[in-house]
């Protein structure tokens, strides 16, 4: 079982270092904040797998501490990639 | 009965990786931005839902499970919102996406 | 080599490979970008080093704070002239090279001959853990038998705020940080914003409490409190206080001013600086933590809104 | 190779890296990234020094990930000061960068670095 999910953990994070690579090639904004996305969930699925196998129950709580922060992160992410757009903050692109 | 459990956990967590495979090769693969945000959200829902729903079975108490699927809820909510915003990004910014 | 090996050399080559990126590339905005993934990933590390504690506060400064700093500042800086700066001649960086290899093969160096009956503190640190009643040995070592560093670290982060502040121009002094957020009211980001506070305030205080017994603690509580507040305000539903406001700054001092208290008390009535009484000392050190909590809630989140920008008023 | 090695390794070599992109980077706010990576780099090596020390039922001896969090927290204050300046002298001098030739503020040092 270990190994199984040892090998699992190293599958996704080696997705992960391929999302990098679209991180290193994006051509626009909106393609790097998709692979930091991508990071964030392949890092948390990583951490849970990880804590499963270590024994270490913990890790749960760092993967909910980084879900929180990964979202957080994203949202300042796209907020001030907008503002690039837009004169400052995200003022009218919240269009109804 | 452990047989049992570990062969779901097996069959989730590669169902899951096998997402995670399919959102990055299409984050690298697709023509435009749109299509690899499609690509995208695919490995955020599905990929992160079955490696939660694999592990289940192996978090051992009920408190471990449900802080499980909150990960997961948070991990819907955040990238159904980051995507939207993503899109209009993408949709205002440069020229044809 | 077992298969865990394989696993380790390649979360070490990603991280690597992202310190590379984050050095070497030339647009400053995707160094941070980078900077932000190579938190995270060190975040991973860390578990794997079986040091969860500090791993949580990697994820929550390397992933999140910290990566939201760096990002807001490339953003005001994108337009600066990047023509401006020249780059040293070849043979600075030729010098800069060999000294940087130079550093890291010693420390290659002092890594592979470190002693082997490796020296530790934790058989120490176990044998003392009954008098405080905590079971997390991090949290004992922070709050109980190194509580002057962290005490001293709480008035840094009160140094660094008073530093920031004074940076303000003449008419925004006193005034509120950072810019006005505004977004539509019925818009995706005011409903996350309404949404994720919720659940994000109860698990920051979750990480807090559990700190007591499991790795937590009041400054990752802090700043997962911080990261939420600073949503509401990214989203146009509130403001950022004027920096003037008196409940503000009490807020601010409550942490280091509870500690000093209690540490000057030690030194009156006890034996030393911030000795605790035996049976009070669970008492104390979870009452300096919930001041501490909002200490420090408060100022990562004025840290990362910066110096006041507006007058007062508006 | 033991997880010790690996990540030992790992940890010099972000030392290393970060020092150099310290030097050559002419662009203060990639110093200040650079400064932090140098810095990750050193809390790692805590890291390793702590995961050998592992007694007594701990996976890591619990005195140096003490020492790396209140390391990490004065870490992000003295980068959010750093940052703080860098923003005001852009906003006085229009520019980022360090040179006295620079109009006008280029005066205080950024200490947080």
């Amino acid at each position: 079982m270990t190994e199984f999910l040892t090998a699992a953990v190293g599958f996704i994070l080696a997705m992960l270092a391929l999302g990098l690579v679209s991180i290193l090639r994006g051509p626009g904004d909106a393609d790097r904040m998709m692979a930091a996305q991508l990071i964030g969930t392949a890092g948390i699925a990583v951490l849970l797998l990880l804590g499963t196998i270590a024994g270490v129950p913990a890790a749960i709580d760092v993967a909910l501490t980084l879900a929180l922060l990964a979202t957080f992160a994203s949202i300042a992410f796209v907020k001030k990639g907008l503002s690039r757009f837009e004169a400052d903050g995200a003022g009218s692109t919240e269009d109804k | 009965m452990s047989l049992a459990r570990d062969m779901m956990t097996i069959v989730a967590v590669s169902a899951g990786a096998f997402f995670f495979l399919a959102g990055t090769v299409g984050l690298l693969r697709f023509p435009n931005t749109l299509t690899r945000l499609h690509a995208l959200t695919k490995a955020d829902n599905l990929g992160l839902g079955l490696v939660v729903l694999g592990l289940l079975p192996q978090a051992g108490s009920l408190r471990g499970g449900l802080k499980l699927i909150s990960i997961w809820l948070l991990g819907l909510l955040a990238g159904a919102t980051v995507s939207q915003l993503i899109a209009r990004t993408a949709r205002q910014g440069g020229p044809a996406p | 080599m077992s298969i865990a090996t394989v696993f380790e050399i390649v979360l070490a080559a990603v991280v690597l490979g992202l310190a590379i990126w984050t050095i070497a590339v030339p647009e400053t905005y995707s160094a941070t970008v980078g900077f932000v993934a190579y938190g995270l990933l060190v975040a991973l590390i860390w578990v794997r080093l079986d040091a969860v504690d500090v791993a949580l506060t990697e994820a929550a400064i390397g992933g999140g704070l910290g990566g939201v700093l760096l990002l807001g500042a490339a953003a005001r800086l994108r337009n600066a002239d990047p023509t401006a700066v020249e780059t040293p001649c070849k043979l600075v960086r030729l010098c800069a090279a060999a000294l940087s290899s130079l550093i890291a093969a010693a420390l290659v160096a002092a890594i592979l001959l470190l002693p082997d009956p490796a020296p530790t503190l934790a058989p120490a640190a176990v044998a003392k853990a009954w008098a405080t009643g905590l079971a997390n040995p991090v949290t004992n070592v922070l709050m109980a038998f190194r509580a002057m560093d962290t005490m001293l670290e709480k008035v840094v982060l009160l140094l660094a705020i008073v530093g920031v502040w004074s940076l303000a121009s003449d008419p925004a002094w006193g005034g509120r940080p950072g810019p006005r957020h505004e977004a539509d009211p019925h818009g995706v980001l005011a409903f996350l914003a309404r949404l994720l506070p919720s659940v994000g305030i109860v698990v920051g205080i979750y990480i807090f409490w559990t700190g007591a017994d499991h790795p937590g603690g009041a400054f990752q509580g802090g700043a997962i409190l911080a990261s939420m507040w600073l949503l509401v305000v990214m989203a146009g539903l509130t403001d950022t206080p004027p920096v003037s406001s008196r409940r503000l700054r009490f807020i601010l001092v409550a942490g280091p001013g509870l500690f000093l208290v209690v540490g000057i008390g030690g030194l009156c009535l006890g034996p030393a600086f911030l000795a605790y009484p035996l049976a009070l000392a669970k008492p104390l050190i979870l009452g300096i933590e919930v001041a501490m909590i909002l200490t420090i809630a408060a100022t990562l989140g004025l840290l990362l809104a910066g110096a006041p920008e507006r007058s007062e008023q508006r | 190779m033991s997880s010790v090695t690996v990540f030992g390794l790992c940890a010099a070599a972000a030392v290393g890296l970060g020092l150099y992109g310290l030097i050559t980077n002419p662009q203060p706010l990639r110093k200040i990234i650079a400064f932090n990576l140098l810095g990750s780099g050193v809390f790692l090596l805590f890291g390793i020094i702590g995961r050998r020390g592992a007694a007594a039922g701990f996976g890591n001896d619990p005195v140096p990930q003490a020492l790396v969090i209140t390391g990490v927290v004065v870490a992000f204050s003295a980068t959010a000061l750093a940052i703080a300046l860098l923003l005001r002298l852009f906003q006085t001098a229009g520019s980022t960068t360090l040179r006295s030739g620079a109009p006008t503020g280029a005066g205080p040092d950024p200490s947080g670095d």
